[in-house]
This record gives C-alpha cells, structure tokens and sequence, in this order.
C-alpha cells in the first residue's frame, strides 16, 4: 500500500482564468479515506483555496457528487483505495456550468423539478380529521424506488443527450415525475403530461441508459423513462382509435 | 484576471461537448455501436427485398442471387451484418424489461422473468422461420 | 408544441414494433438465407419453398410488416444518431425528412414488390 | 449593497424552515415569504435521520402515554404543557404529511404502520423504512414548490441579525455564488438552521451543522436554552461517526460486549428477553445507554480498535427478509462504510454525539424574547426534549413547531410595521466584517481548521458523556483562547466566487459561540440529569435544577446563566424506571 497519493483537481477560478486547468496535490493514503477525505485534507492543511460541497458524508445528502476518474461518483462514498496507485482525477459534474472549482450550478435542475409538478396533486384535498390516504404496501411499492432519488444529479453528468441538449429534462426530474405518476394517491398524471411528453421530455431520450448505472440509488432512471414512453405511446394509440374518450 | 469576469456577475464556465464524445468511455462507444446496428438492419431489409423480387422472377434470378450470395466479399460483409443483427437483438431484449412491467395480481414480475420470455420468443420465433423453410 | 406531440408517439411506436421483429426475426433470416449456405453450412432453401411462403397471404403480411417496420426502425435510430452523435442540430428539419422519406421510398417499393 | 424586502424570512431550508415557509403561505398567500438557506433545502440535514417520528394514530395508544415517555424520558426537565401540546397536534401534523406524499410504510390494510422506539412505551413511530428523514424532506420540499408566493435564496448564508427598535428586522447574507452581501429585511425571521453537532469532533451531524442560528440569536442577545444537554446516540460506526439508527434495535437488535454479553442487564435496564420489549435493554433511552457503554469500557468488556472502543450491535438473527424490509439503509451504510454485511456480521458501533436539546429560548408558539424573531427544530428548546430527547420525536418536533412558528410569524407580520431604523449602517457594518477577512485583512497566520480540531477537543475532553468541574474549567479555558485565536485567522482564499473557506470561517466563529454556551451551562448546572452526568454531582437535584438554564452573551468574558423553573402541569418528577 502506498504512503501518499496524487490527486489531480480540475480547478477554475473564474476571477482569475478563462478557462479551467489542472492541479496537482500530494496527499497522505489511509485505506479508510474515502475521496472526500482525502479533499478535506487538501482544504484544511494544504490549500483553503479549492471549493467543493459536500455535507452528510453518508452517501443521502447529495451533495458531494463529482467526476472522479471520469466517472461521475460520491466522493463519500467512493474508496481511495480502489483507485490507487492514482493520480485519482477529480473533476465538476459534467454537463453543468462550473461556477468554481468542482462547484457547479444546479438552477437548470431546481427549475425543471418545479416544471413536472413533483408533489401530490388532488382534485380535493383531504384533511387531516379525515385520517391517511390509504395505501397498500403492494402500491407503496409500486413507486417507492422512484422515490430513492437524492437529487446527487450522477445521472444528468452521465447522461450525453443532457450534455448534448441542456433542454432536456433529464433523467432524475423524470423519475420524480414517475415517482408522483405511480402514487396511488396522486391525480397528477394528466397535468404532468404536456411537460413530459414534449420533445425535451421522454421523447429527447435515446436510452444510453448510463444514469441508471451510475445512480448510487438504483433508482433507473432510465427505465422510468421508457416505462412512460411506452404508456404515452399507448395513449396516443387510444386518443386515435377513441379520439371522444378524455383528452 | 479573467477579462469575462465581473464582479459579483461571475463568469460560468461551460464545457463544451467534442463532437466525438462516444469515444470517452466504453459505455458511450456501446451505445453508438447499439444505435448503429439499425443500419444493418435497414440493410437487411432491403436485401430481403431483393432477395423476394429474385423469388417472384424464378429460380433463374433466385439463382443469380445467390451466386452472388457465395462471393468472397459478399460473404463477408454478411457475416458482419449478422454479427450486428445478433448485437442489435441481444441489446434490444436486455432493455425490454426497463420499459414492460407485468403485473400478476398484485406482483410484479421479476425482470428476470420479463428477460427470460424475451429470449423464448426469440427461440420460438427463429424455430418457426427454420421450420417454415423446410431446413 | 401539439404538432410534435402527435408525431412522436407514432413515430416511436414504429420504431419499437421494427425493433422488436427485426430482433426476433432479421438474426435467423440472415443466418439461414445468406451466410450458412454461402459458408456450405446449409443448403439454401429451395425456390418453391421461398415462393410459396413469400406468396402465402400470412408470408405477405409478415414480410411487409417486417420490412416497413424495420426501416422505420432504422430511420428513427438513424435521425437520433446523425442529431446526437455528430451535434448536427441545426440539420434537424433536413435529417428527420431524409431518414423518414427514404423509409417511406423504401415501404412503397416493398410493398409494391411484395404484393405485386 | 442590494436590499431584499420580504415580510417572513425562514433561515433554513430543513424539516422545519420548510414547514414554516409553507404554513407562511397557507396562513396568508399574500405574505411575501422567503427561505434562506447556506445549502439547497434537499441538502438539509433532516435528510440523514432515519428511524422514524412518533405521533399517536393506534387505537391502544394515548396521548397521555406518548407525554409521559417523554417527559420521563426527559428526566422532568420538559415544560410539561409544551409537551401536552407537542403530542396532541402531532397526529394532524404527521397526517398532513402523509396527504404531501411520504412515503409511510404501510399495513396491509392501507393505515400507515408504527414501530418500536427508543424510551416509549406503546409503538407510535411512524416510519418510511429507515430513510424517515430521507423522505420527509424530500417530501416537504417538493410540496413547497408548489407555493409560489414562497421565494427562496438558495447558498445564501446569513451571517447577521439585523436589529432595532427593540424587535428583528432581517438578516445580512453572504451570496456564496458571487460573494455579494446583501440585506435582507423582514417583519418577522424565523431560525430554523438545526443543531451544532459540529462542535464536538465525532458527530452523526453533518457538515452543514454547525448551530447557526443559535449563534445568531445568542450574539442579539436572545438566551439559549439548556445547552448543557447534548445527546449522544449510543450506535454511530466509528471513525465515520455514521449513524445505525435506533430502529435497528426497535426491530429486535441486541447491544453485545465483547464477550457476546447483553451488557444492558448490567445497568437497571431489564432482562434480556429474545424479543424486544418496550422501554427495556436495547429500548431503553439513548442517555442511560450511551452512559453503560463508558461504564462497560471502564470494566475493560469493550472491543479495542483503531478508531476507539467499540461494542457490537448484532441484528443477524433478525434475518435477511426483515433487514431488507425495515432496516435496509443500515445495511447499504454498513456495506459502504464498513465492508461488512450486518445479515452475516457483528456491527461495531460507540457513541457518537447525535442532537443538542437545547437551543434558542422560544415560547409554545416559537417567538423568542425578541419581538419578530422565531426559532423551530433543533436551533430552538421550546421545551419538550428536556435533559434527553426520546428517539423520532425530533422530526416530529420539526413539523409541529415549525408549522406554529411559521402560522405565528406570518400573524405578527401581518399586523407589524414595515422594517425601518438602523438596518442599511448595520448592514453595511458587517459587509465590511465579512469582506475585510476576504481580503486578508489583519490576519495572524492561523488556520480555521487548526483551531476548528482545537475546539471539538477541548469540548469532548471537558464536556463529553461525563463531566466535571475541572475538565468543564478547562474547556471554558481552551474555548476563550480559541475565541482569541479565531480572530488571528487568515484566508487562503480571497476571491468572491464562492469562497468556502470564508463560510468555514464564520461556521467556526458560530460553533465557538455555542461551544461557549456549553460549557458554560454545565458549569452552572451542578447535578446529574439525563444527558448531563456530572461524576462531582452524580444525584439529581430537583430543590436547585428543575429548571431550564439560561445562558446570555457577555460582549467581553463568559456568559451570564440564569435559571428558569420548569413548567409541570401534571405529572410530577419520579424516579426513571426501564425494564422494571
């Protein structure tokens, strides 16, 4: 086992650079060490200067995610260890624009969460006096995976089409979207459709199916989305053959 | 200093995409490969239909086909268009059950099982062809 | 956006049901009609066989479903392909009109050459 | 410098910032509400609990029974009509959030299903598997988008209180992104910015906590309540501090030495029975078991390893189907963290410092002594936590105050005047602070995380499981020299964009505040009580301490603590009995 390992941080300082570069720092090894350790130690004793969250350190906040030898990873939750000898390659999300350093900005996320309506949507409301919303432990488990997601957002830097077209919903705000569909309590579904059924919806998707590798939540983003084209698909085939039923 | 830069208006920095990206990771370059097997397929189609319009001239034309069939080139290029057929077919089963969920009564069946049916109907589907054809 | 809501079901149904048969079936339609018996794994099938199923009401049907669904396949595939793989966005109109016109071409000409 | 005017501000954007922003907007849509949170809401810290939140909905339940465990199990330092309180509107809180989506785990008939917790009596702990936190946030924060008149200003971190004509009159906040200071003003600001766990080196608590909100009120000089009570969690993995929730003892876990022994039969906690019993062994409260598991290291029955004595939690006979249904998350934790699979193996765990019971002073409506301002969650003591907080009533805790801070704001708003007075010199005075130790100014060379390793030391040694006088001295003594050093710190990073090493710096200038009102509380407070063990004071003494301290910051020198008495309504202090 090695004494220290090289770290090599993308870096960008946007005061200072047009562009990002490369950094190098030694840092001491400990099997322990998860990614993220071996950052704080660069933060705490060799260079205040590199930016990057991180909160919960238990792989549930989300915050930490990053571009560690190309692949997009929990830095709590991703080992040194399986990646010596090094240098471990460090790097922002991919597909989002970097604000500094391995912080980038998530706005494009937030705002097309909010576009697919992620809560639950009721024609009338209950109120607590009239006790829960029953569900069976059989329709809990119909979305509950879908529900895993902790908005780390590995998918959208796995996902080329989001890269290729930042229009595209992307596959986490798809899920969530699935996840309130598939609520036996939700009556959301119609109001969710003229957003996901647009071509920056589903449709952009060509199924790389990366994101579901890379969901540290095995939340398969992709099947949710392919799960949705096929009901759209056979929406649209009722729509024409009984154009009078609903919509 | 970043001459873009502004203060309190920070410039963000946005990579942009090579045009070659499915070169940077293995996964990326299968699912290029994946998206390209439909060529063959298109080719394979219009041989089928070539093939099918030497059928409907007699067996003088069917046999002209295929001598040409028993080229050197010709054979290799089908064997590689096979190859991609069987790429195309064995890619398209593994993502069926990412989009079809069974439900028997109140228990969704194991994608397992969705993958494993899959492969029966392509067992059963290729029997037919070879039984129809009398070979 | 309505415009593009109604295509893109359609459009995706077909390529899916193309994808399917042409997984199903292209294989072993390749394997025992081109390869095997250009390697002399096989004896080709003879013509009478290959005529009567290609004229058989059924034979006809399948052949034309597979062939026009599996051109639509290909034509989606390949629009998706040329769009994402080379950024070729601006091309859009262009690409989409050429995939799914050369599949339209082609499904008449199947048609006509198996229904003939 | 850029003023933002709102009418309710919510600093944080965890389980209780996002309750109050929304009962903001139901109360009265026309309320200009805003949250302010350091980290996007869905990072908050609410995130990570993950056993469950109690609140009676079963027929052989009371509320009566779910007031007495947790005045019981607070040791009678509760205010016992906050309690009263806390319990009856817990149920239409806990459905209210049912109707936003959590979740729940369910009973085959549809009703949502309880378990066992720590310290009560009858199960009443609502659960979404052991991801409960995980899925109350994410729940809450997905409902609050649909409220449009919330407006939000994510990575904002407020460092001030802005302050005049005797009330709250909005904050100043450092925008990470551009480096920008901004005021912000308001009528009414509600604190809801969590615990400071941080203080201490071994915490369940995640980075973000570093108690916020109770620096900022303390340094307005709003009291903080009982801050001498820090509860340890008796099974975090070690080295990480991660934390195995108590609902891996709730579902039947045992606690073994090393020796394999049920130690908790030791210590006045009941037989060892196969199966768990309800507030007895393993259910116990977290207090006294956190204290066995010292007493079991001092009789050298404690496994030694690299990161510190350990005992074993074994959940192995509970089987594969159980764990993955009620406790999957312990076992992805223990195969991320630890390499091992609990189904098969032992978990090593130890206490880990878990929640600060108390907090800001609020009242049952969560307004603080000064006008305008509103504390709910973990930053505030209402109190219903005492000297020890039972298990899954804290995100409970969460939604019923957060609800009543956020519907008696947005009523004070509604009849308050527009903020005036000396906010924009205020403001401009601590951009001035803020900017000058980005540029360097004045700096000695020290480093924030040298001094940061420095305090959680000086806190664990002085005022960890067990206390005393003399270690409680020195770490009043090692935290005023910190205090001192911290202002010698320097910066390596003086850009604007997105500066974390500024926002560490003021985090550590927070945390030596609540370090400060630790120490000096359990210096007051001579007798032992729940969380607070003091090895010079080993009894309870209610003549002196059936009461809450107060600790008031002094500009120069320590802290000023007062005592305020308890409230008791109905159940007078007895003795604590589990497993008998």
């Amino acid at each position: 086992m090695p004494q220290t390992v090289t770290i090599e941080i993308r870096r960008y300082r946007p005061e200072e650079e047009a562009e990002p570069t490369w950094q190098r720092y030694e840092v001491p090894f400990w099997r322990e060490w998860m990614v993220l350790d071996a950052l704080n130690y660069i933060k705490d004793h060799v260079d205040g200067t590199l930016s990057f969250r991180w909160s919960c350190r238990m792989g549930v906040c989300g915050s930490c995610g990053m571009m560690v030898n190309g692949n997009p990873a929990l830095t709590c939750a991703t080992y040194l260890e399986t990646l010596v000898p090094g240098p471990v390659q460090v790097e922002p999300l991919r597909g989002f624009p970097v604000i500094r350093d391995l912080v980038c900005d998530l706005t494009d996320f937030i705002t097309k969460l909010q576009r697919v309506q992620p809560w639950i949507v009721r024609e009338t409301e209950g109120t607590p006096a009239q006790g829960e919303y029953r569900q069976t432990p059989d329709e809990l488990a119909a979305y509950r995976p879908y529900a895993m997601c902790i908005n780390c957002l590995l998918c959208y830097a796995a996902c080329p089409i989001y890269e290729l077209e930042p229009g595209f919903l992307g596959p986490a705000v798809i899920a969530l979207a699935q996840r309130y569909n598939l609520d036996s309590r939700d009556q959301g579904r119609e109001a969710r459709m003229d957003v996901l059924s647009e071509h920056d919806g589903i449709w952009a998707c060509t199924l790389v199916g990366e994101c579901s590798t890379v969901c540290p939540k095995h939340v398969d983003p992709a099947g949710a989305i392919q799960r949705y084209k096929l009901d759209a698909a056979v929406a649209w085939v009722k729509a024409l053959v009984l154009p009078r039923s609903g919509r | 200093m970043n001459p873009a830069y502004r203060r309190h208006h920070p410039k963000w920095y946005r990579a942009r995409m090579p045009i070659f990206w499915w070169f940077r990771k293995a996964a990326y370059f299968r699912f290029i490969a994946r998206e390209l097997t439909s060529v063959f397929v298109a080719y394979s189609s219009v041989l089928l239909l070539v093939q099918l319009r030497a059928v409907a001239a007699g067996p003088e034309a069917l046999a002209r086909f295929t001598a040409w069939l028993h080229l050197r080139p010709v054979v290799a290029l089908h064997v590689v268009v096979l190859l991609a057929l069987l790429f195309h077919t064995v890619t398209w089963l593994h993502l069926a059950p990412r989009a079809i969920v069974i439900r028997l009564g109140r228990r969704r069946v194991p994608d397992v099982a969705v993958l494993l049916g899959h492969y029966g109907a392509w067992l059963a589907a290729s029997g037919l062809v070879v039984w129809l054809l009398r070979l | 956006m309505t415009g593009r809501r109604l295509r893109e079901p359609g459009l995706w149904l077909l390529f899916s049901a193309g994808g399917t048969l042409a997984a199903l079936f292209l294989p072993v339609l390749a394997a025992v009609l081109w390869v095997a018996p250009a390697l002399g794994w096989l004896a080709a099938p003879a013509h009478d066989v290959l005529a009567a199923a290609a004229r058989s009401v059924a034979g006809r049907l399948f052949l034309t479903g597979l062939i026009v669904l599996a051109l639509f396949h290909w034509a989606h595939r390949f629009r998706y392909t040329l769009y994402d793989g080379l950024q070729l966005y601006h091309l859009n109109q262009l690409i989409a009109v050429l995939t799914y016109g050369v599949a339209t071409v082609l499904s008449v000409a199947a048609g006509v050459v198996v229904w003939r | 410098m850029e003023t933002h005017v709102h009418d309710v501000l919510v600093i944080g954007g965890g389980g209780a910032g996002l309750r109050a922003a929304i009962a903001v907007a139901e109360t009265d849509p026309a309320l200009r509400v805003a949250m302010v949170s350091k980290v996007y809401p869905m990072r908050s810290h609410t995130v990570s609990a993950e056993g469950g939140a109690a609140a009676v909905i079963k027929p052989d339940d009371s509320l009566d029974a779910h007031a007495y465990d947790t005045i019981s199990g607070g040791e009678w330092l509760c205010d016992q009509d906050a309690v009263e309180l806390f319990v009856r509107e817990a149920p239409e809180e806990m459905l209210r959030l049912e109707h936003w989506g959590c979740p729940w785990n369910r009973e085959p008939d549809g009703h949502v299903a309880v378990r066992a917790f720590g310290g009560m009596k009858i199960r009443r702990t609502w659960f979404a598997a052991d991801k409960t936190g995980f899925h109350l946030l994410h729940a809450l924060f997905q409902t609050s988008l649909k409220y449009a008149s919330i407006a939000r200003y994510d990575e904002w971190f407020v460092t001030r209180l802005l302050v005049g004509e005797g009330r709250c009159l909005g904050v100043v906040a450092l925008e990470l992104a551009s480096g920008e200071m901004h005021a912000l003003l308001a009528k009414a600001v509600i604190l809801a910015t969590g615990g400071g766990g941080r203080v201490f080196p071994f915490t369940t608590n995640a980075n973000i906590k570093t108690g916020d909100g109770m620096a900022l009120a303390y340094r307005a000089g709003v009291p903080l309540k009982d801050m001498e009570f820090v509860q340890y969690h008796p099974t975090g993995l070690p080295f990480t501090g991660i934390l195995i929730t108590e609902a891996a003892r709730s579902e039947g876990g045992w606690l073994l030495n090393k020796d394999g022994y049920r130690y908790l039969q030791d210590y006045d906690l009941g037989r060892p029975e196969p199966t768990p019993v309800l507030r007895a062994m393993e259910l116990g409260p977290r207090d006294r078991l956190s204290q066995a598991f010292v007493k079991e290291m001092e009789k050298g029955r404690t496994i030694e390893t690299a990161h510190g004595h350990v005992v074993h939690l074994d959940v192995r006979h509970l089987g594969e189907p159980v764990i993955e249904a009620k406790i999957p998350f312990v076992r992805e934790l223990c195969l991320t963290y630890e390499h091992l699979d609990p189904v098969h193996e032992l978990i090593p765990v130890r206490p880990v410092v878990h929640y600060m019971m108390g907090g800001v002073h609020t009242d049952l409506t969560g307004a603080t002594p000064l006008p305008g301002l509103y504390a709910a969650g973990e930053t505030a003591c209402v109190s219903i936590n005492g000297a020890n907080r039972l298990g899954s009533n804290s995100l409970t805790e969460i939604l019923v105050f957060g609800a009543r801070a956020g519907r008696a704001a947005a009523a004070y708003a509604a009849r308050a005047p527009a903020p005036t007075g000396p906010t924009r010199a205020q403001a401009l005075d601590e951009e001035r602070r803020v900017l000058s130790k980005v540029r360097g100014d004045g700096g000695g060379g020290e480093r924030v995380a040298t001094i940061r390793t420095a305090m959680q030391r000086a806190l664990e040694a002085g005022a960890g499981i067990y206390r005393d006088e003399v270690g409680l001295r020195r770490a009043a003594e090692g935290i005023e020299g910190l205090k001192a050093r911290a202002q010698g710190v320097t910066l390596d990073d003086r850009s604007h964009t997105f500066n974390t090493e500024v926002v560490a710096f003021l985090e550590l200038e927070n945390m030596l505040d609540v370090a400060e009102a630790i120490v000096h509380a359990a210096l007051v407070r001579r007798e032992s009580r729940g969380a607070h063990q003091r090895t010079d004071f080993p009894a309870r003494d209610d003549n002196r301490f059936l009461a809450h301290s107060l600790a008031y910051r002094s500009p120069n020198g320590p802290p000023r603590v007062d005592l305020l008495p308890v409230t008791i309504t109905r159940w007078p202090p007895g003795e604590r009995v589990y497993g008998r």
